[in-house]
């Protein structure tokens, strides 16, 4: 029993992992084979995942209905939005349109005349877009709360942030059009600083954080293969 | 009929999930647990659409295409026998069992991220910061394009190496160490500064666009209506400002910084 | 410290900052095109009309306010030298109807007829498979097109029956990864130069395929889409909100400098006092 | 006139070409009576040899030679083949561009060749063997399969009407390889590395490594210290990639000691999650931090809990109960996307305390803006061994900083090599330093993505 609580996940973790390492340096084809099917795999079962999520959303807001916990009706608000999104997955009232795919027997973005394509465009991408949008005033306020030039840390950010944002719209590039556009002051010009600042530094400073990254992605991918991180079965050793 | 409704719809709950921007409100949260809802709804239909139909039922059980000559595959049994025990975390006194399944996808990304990960981040990364790879374009060129490309290969290098330097954890900063170490810094605040400053234009034609289906798009009553309704929208933003300016909110803190 | 009415003011500015060009639009100030978006805008113009060129609609509505002027402005220029257009979506299913809206609306309105001088074809998923198959044959992948109608004898699947060989020009509007896949599976093997256009988040991402040549041009965000436009000669939407753009960034530094200004103000004055009291 | 060039050359048509030297590709049009003088003064390749192609599942061949001196314009390379020895030559049945004389380089391309300086002078034409056999599969009238030990070819000169080919005939058997060369640096590191990591957890588990202090760690306590206070919830997230990423694992390894303290306090910690599998994981951690902290009682599933996959529906859940409960902290571990600045802003506005780690290079300039302290990159790899002493963590990341001091000495390297290059290069361009040179270039190529 303690085998199968304990020991065989960490097995089956150092199979699997061994085996899609060795496959990486493997160009023969029934290696690729298996090393393609096994992506699909664990699609599949991510997919069957999924189930457990949603049983988590819609279980904790029926008992937020049941308790009837403050603000309750916003539950009614989810549970509804839900189950009028499923509904109209399966439009009983409109067949496929002619030629379209033949594996989707119900109608999903697939079929444009569907109620799901309509509650798509017309709910999901309005509200996603503005939550998107949103974001052009939080990094508005978020740049003028902590763009202060206390140290110097701050000052080089601060400066940075500056001249590409004027160097990449052309109010910004026309303050500085009228310097020559070639030779060494050309190189003060707002749009060479912005394309100087994004392909040195910017490309180093993100580099120098990639290679530290990929060590830490290796150093944990040999840990969860040899059995010493267990940290994702939940809990500590 | 259907478009003039959704325009009608679209632009309420545009408006609605923009209202947060002054505060929490009974508005947002309608439109909020709304979209919590309606998108765990398309979360599970995207996911049976690309995923699960094509790729278990139409590979194990159905033949999707029947101009094609077909039979089952049933390695894929595997998986699916997999996904269910996944499902056990559903039931607290075989919930272990689950440990199987995640202990497949995990040792599964583990090992496939590490060859492909040594070679474009680390390898590959490597390679590109070498002075003479840089510098190869220009070998031959005139002094005018050969000196700064040299001056940038430079840069380059060493702005790499200081935030490696940065990185380095079993050293105290002190000493040369700690003098590489603060360029390092300042080569990541560059950076960041410089990301920071291409996201916003990203950022804000995002919001014009919303703008312009406020504006422009919202048909057919088109412009007017809507123009009157974003004035609105604004005056009333405006009002709330000098109504808290006026009455000190009581009982709030301060957003502090 | 910012209080909130602070946070308010910048809002209101900002809404206005935006809402005010796009209801009074006006045109000062010069969007000088870049290097890499000429790159796009020569191959296309450089095409014979008769050529068929492969617009790759891969974004979704999240991302349509920078990519969809983009991909309106790069059609017009297309159905201007009289090329044919196939438009593809790989990355999500709610790509495809964005597509189909452009090519109808420019098509339309150049009178160009579906299926003859262009055709969208819809949403596949495993992108790097449907990549290579329609290198090879259009027909066997897509049965249909993105309307719904049999592709079997679409005049202009007739006469371009696979990407290999065929089309001359391959643009891809990127909202994810997908440039990548294309260079890889598409125009490599394929044998057709490619150019992309991204959002102004990955645009410093691509530039390494830029600089390494395997797209040959690279158009980034709104300010690219306005250079399009511009290049075209009919400005659009991204042209418009350009001037937004500018006034929101000018904006912000302002309200940065104005930031700093008053820290600095406080912190001499607390320092004076300081001064004073020692 | 450019155009009609490519589109005759890559005419899918199969056609038998006329026998020897000269053969034409236009379908159903007469040879042309004199071959163009381009092709016949154009001075042939030398060394013409076919191999199998290395490093590859056993389905192409590889046709290289050295680069001919003559670089006319609109005359490129390309392959004819044969059904046996003997001939006659045809073009190939499936779609292939004609290569250009300068492209195609054997130096640029070092997944199929171990670098040489030579190589520079070399071009390649790589030949799918399958494309044959999709070619028979597709086409009813010759539904006999080629036979690929029966397949010869001829490397040729072509304008756009006229091909000369050269000998001699080319013919090569793909083998399938087992193991793919062009990774072994790749390989070899992997192995360095593998062994370094477990050996450094060994030695860890004897001794303590020192970590020096991350900044930001201090305040972890503190803003658990200030909940309890202020009798206000801690949120903590575990961003929104899956299980499988180091970031969420980092991430989960640190919630179990935020949540040790949180128990230990008797605070309340408030775990929203963005994947139902890092959700169960959570929800474990959770409860076992609080049996160890000797309160299972106070733990209450509820409290960590799923909301949806989708990202923006996500955070305006996240950001609604932000605003609702006004967490006295709030904690941003793991993977972000372009959330961040919602999260950190909105919980900023809340008078949040903040503390933020992510390797999502893209939004650590949002979570700079808006929180107290951020843990950069693999800063937050090194925090969570920081915070729990545990040697698998502490040996990680003693090997990390080896390996990155390993790195250091070989960029210095390089760029000492690379100084001695350039200025070899001033002088006679090409061919700096000799063959001392080579060797440096070589050891430069070691760190490239294929050797």
């Amino acid at each position: 029993m303690m085998f199968l609580r304990r020991q065989l996940p960490v097995v089956i973790a150092f199979v699997l992992g061994m085996f899609t390492l060795v496959i990486f340096y493997i160009p023969a084809a029934p290696m690729q084979g298996i090393g393609d099917r096994l992506k699909i795999f664990v699609t599949i079962i991510g997919a069957f995942a999924m189930l457990l999520g949603i049983n988590s959303i819609l279980g904790q807001h029926i008992t937020k209905i049941r308790k009837r916990r403050p603000g309750y009706g916003y539950s009614w608000v989810l549970i509804l939005g839900f189950v009028a999104m499923m509904i109209a997955w399966i439009p009983w009232w409109s067949a496929p349109p002619e030629g379209s795919a033949a594996y989707y027997p119900w109608g999903g973005l697939e079929n444009p005349q569907g109620a799901f394509y309509w509650m798509f465009f017309w709910i999901l991408v309005p509200m996603q877009a503005t939550m998107f949008s949103i974001l052009a005033f939080f990094i508005a306020s978020a740049a003028y709360r902590s763009f202060r030039a206390k140290t110097l840390e701050a000052t080089v950010l601060l400066v940075a942030a500056v001249i590409v944002m004027l160097g990449r719209v052309p109010l910004g590039t026309s303050m500085t059009s009228w310097l020559p556009d070639a030779g060494f002051w050309s190189s003060l010009r707002l749009e060479t600083m912005t394309s100087w600042l994004l392909n040195i530094p910017n490309a180093a400073g993100f580099r120098g954080i990639v290679l530290g990254v990929a060590l830490g992605i290796i150093a944990t991918s040999v840990r969860i293969i040899f059995g010493v991180e267990k940290t994702y079965m939940g809990g500590g050793d | 009929m259907a478009t003039f409704i959704g325009t009608w719809i679209a632009a309420g709950l545009t408006l609605m999930i923009l209202s947060f921007l002054y505060r929490d409100n009974p508005f947002f949260r309608f439109a909020e647990h709304l979209y919590v809802g309606v998108s765990n709804a398309y979360i599970v239909w995207l996911v049976w659409a690309t995923i699960v139909l094509p790729d278990f039922i139409g590979r194990v059980f159905i033949n999707l295409d029947p101009a094609k000559p077909w039979s089952p595959d049933y390695w894929f049994l595997v998986p699916g026998v997999l996904g269910l025990i996944m499902l056990t975390r559903m039931v607290p006194a075989i919930e272990w069992m689950s440990r199987w399944a995640l202990a497949f996808v995990v040792g599964w990304g583990a090992g496939f991220v590490i060859g492909p990960v040594l070679n474009s981040y680390l390898l590959a990364q490597l390679y590109a910061s070498f002075p003479w790879v840089n510098m190869q374009p220009y070998l031959g060129a005139p002094a005018s394009e050969y000196i700064p490309a040299l001056i940038n290969a430079v840069i380059l290098f060493v702005c790499v190496v200081t935030v490696l330097v940065y990185f380095f954890f079993s050293y105290e900063h002190k000493g040369v160490i700690g003098g590489a170490a603060k360029i390092g810094i300042w080569v990541l605040m560059v950076a960041f500064g410089a990301s920071f400053g291409s996201t916003v234009m990203a950022r804000v034609s995002l919001f014009i666009g919303r703008a312009r289906f406020l504006v422009q798009d919202a048909e057919p009553t088109g412009h007017a209506f809507s123009a009157l309704l974003t004035l609105g929208l604004l005056i009333a933003i405006i009002t709330a400002i000098i109504a808290r300016r006026r009455q000190p909110p009581a009982g709030e803190s301060e957003p502090a910084e | 410290m910012v209080r909130s009415w602070e946070r308010y003011l910048l809002y209101t500015l900002i809404a206005f900052a935006v809402f005010l060009p796009l209801i009074f639009p006006f045109d000062v100030w010069p969007n000088l095109p870049t290097r890499e978006v000429l790159g796009v805008f020569n191959t296309i113009d450089g095409l014979q009309p008769g050529d068929t060129i492969v617009v790759a609609v891969d974004f979704d509505p999240s991302s349509e306010p920078e990519l969809y002027p983009m991909l309106l402005a790069v059609l017009r220029h297309a159905f201007n030298k009289n090329l044919y257009v196939i438009g593809i979506n790989l990355f999500g299913p709610a790509g495809t109807g964005l597509g189909v809206k452009a090519l109808t609306d420019i098509g339309g309105e150049m009178g160009k007829v579906d299926g003859e001088d262009y055709v969208m074809l819809g949403f596949k998923p495993n992108l790097p498979a449907v990549i290579s198959q329609i290198n090879s044959d259009i027909k066997e992948m897509y049965r249909s097109d993105a309307n719904g109608r049999p592709t079997a004898d679409m005049p202009i699947l007739q006469r371009t029956p696979k990407l290999q060989g065929n089309i001359k020009y391959m643009v891809d509007l990127a909202a994810g990864e997908t440039v990548r896949p294309w260079v890889a599976y598409g125009s490599a093997p394929g044998g057709y130069p490619m150019g992309a256009g991204c959002t102004a988040v990955s645009f410093a991402d691509y530039f390494s395929f830029y600089q390494s040549g395997q797209i040959n041009g690279l158009m980034g965000g709104l300010k690219a889409a306005a250079e399009y436009e511009e290049l075209v000669g009919k400005k659009g939407a991204a042209s418009a909100g350009m001037n937004s753009q500018s006034i929101v960034h000018a904006l912000l530094v302002l309200f940065i400098i104005i930031g700093n200004i008053i820290f600095f103000r406080a912190l001499s004055l607390k320092r004076a006092e300081e001064g004073g009291r020692a | 006139m450019a155009l009609f060039t490519v589109a005759l050359a890559l005419a899918p048509v199969v056609c038998i070409a006329q026998t020897g030297e000269v053969a034409v590709s236009a379908p159903g049009r007469e040879p042309p009576p004199v071959t163009p003088r381009v092709l016949l003064e154009f001075e042939p390749p030398t060394e013409i040899k076919a191999r199998d192609l290395p490093n590859d599942d056993g389905t192409s061949i590889l046709i290289t030679w050295r680069r001919s001196p003559s670089m006319p314009e609109d005359v490129r390379y390309t392959v004819y083949f044969s059904d046996g020895a003997a001939g006659p030559y045809k073009p190939l049945p499936f779609d292939f561009r004609p290569i250009g004389l300068d492209e195609s380089i054997m130096a640029d391309n070092l997944q199929y060749f171990r670098y040489r300086r030579a190589y520079r002078d070399y071009q390649f034409i790589i030949i799918d063997l399958t494309a044959f056999d999709a070619v028979a599969a597709g086409t009813h009238e010759r539904q006999a399969k080629y036979d690929w030990g029966q397949l010869y070819f001829k490397l040729g000169v072509t304008t756009d009407s006229a091909v000369r080919l050269f000998d001699p005939v080319l013919h090569a058997e793909p083998v399938t390889q087992w193991f793919d060369w062009s990774k072994f640096n790749n390989l070899l590191m992997a192995t360095v590395f593998m062994v370094v990591i477990l050996f450094f957890i060994e030695t860890a588990r004897r001794r303590k490594f020192y970590i020096r202090r991350i900044a930001g760690l201090d305040a972890v306590d503190e803003a658990i210290g200030r909940a309890t206070e202020m009798g206000r919830p801690i949120f903590y997230l575990c961003g929104l990639d899956p299980m499988t990423t180091v970031s969420t694992i980092a991430a989960t390894n640190l919630l179990g000691h935020v949540a040790k303290h949180v128990a230990n306090y008797e605070s309340q910690i408030k775990v929203p999650c963005f994947d139902p599998i890092v959700m169960s994981v959570c929800q474990e951690t959770v409860r076992e931090a609080y049996y160890e902290a000797g309160r299972p009682d106070a733990y209450n599933s509820d409290n960590v809990f799923f909301i949806t996959n989708d990202q923006f529906s996500y955070v305006a859940a996240v950001n609604g109960m932000m605003v609702r409960e006004r967490p006295a902290a709030n904690f941003f571990f793991g993977f972000y996307y372009a959330e961040s600045l919602l999260l950190g802003e909105v919980g900023q506005s809340t008078g949040a305390i903040q503390i933020a780690g992510t390797d999502s290079n893209v939004q650590i300039p949002f979570f700079i803006t808006s929180c107290d302290y951020v843990l950069i990159g693999e800063e937050l790899y090194a925090a969570s061994a920081y915070i729990s002493r545990e040697p698998k963590l502490l040996g990680s990341v003693k090997a990390s900083d080896m390996a990155k001091a390993v790195i250091i000495v070989v960029l210095l390297l390089g760029l000492v090599f690379s100084v001695a290059l350039l200025i070899a290069a001033l002088n006679d361009g090409g061919n700096a330093l000799g063959w001392l040179g080579e060797k440096m270039e070589y050891f430069m190529q070691l760190f490239n993505e294929h050797i």
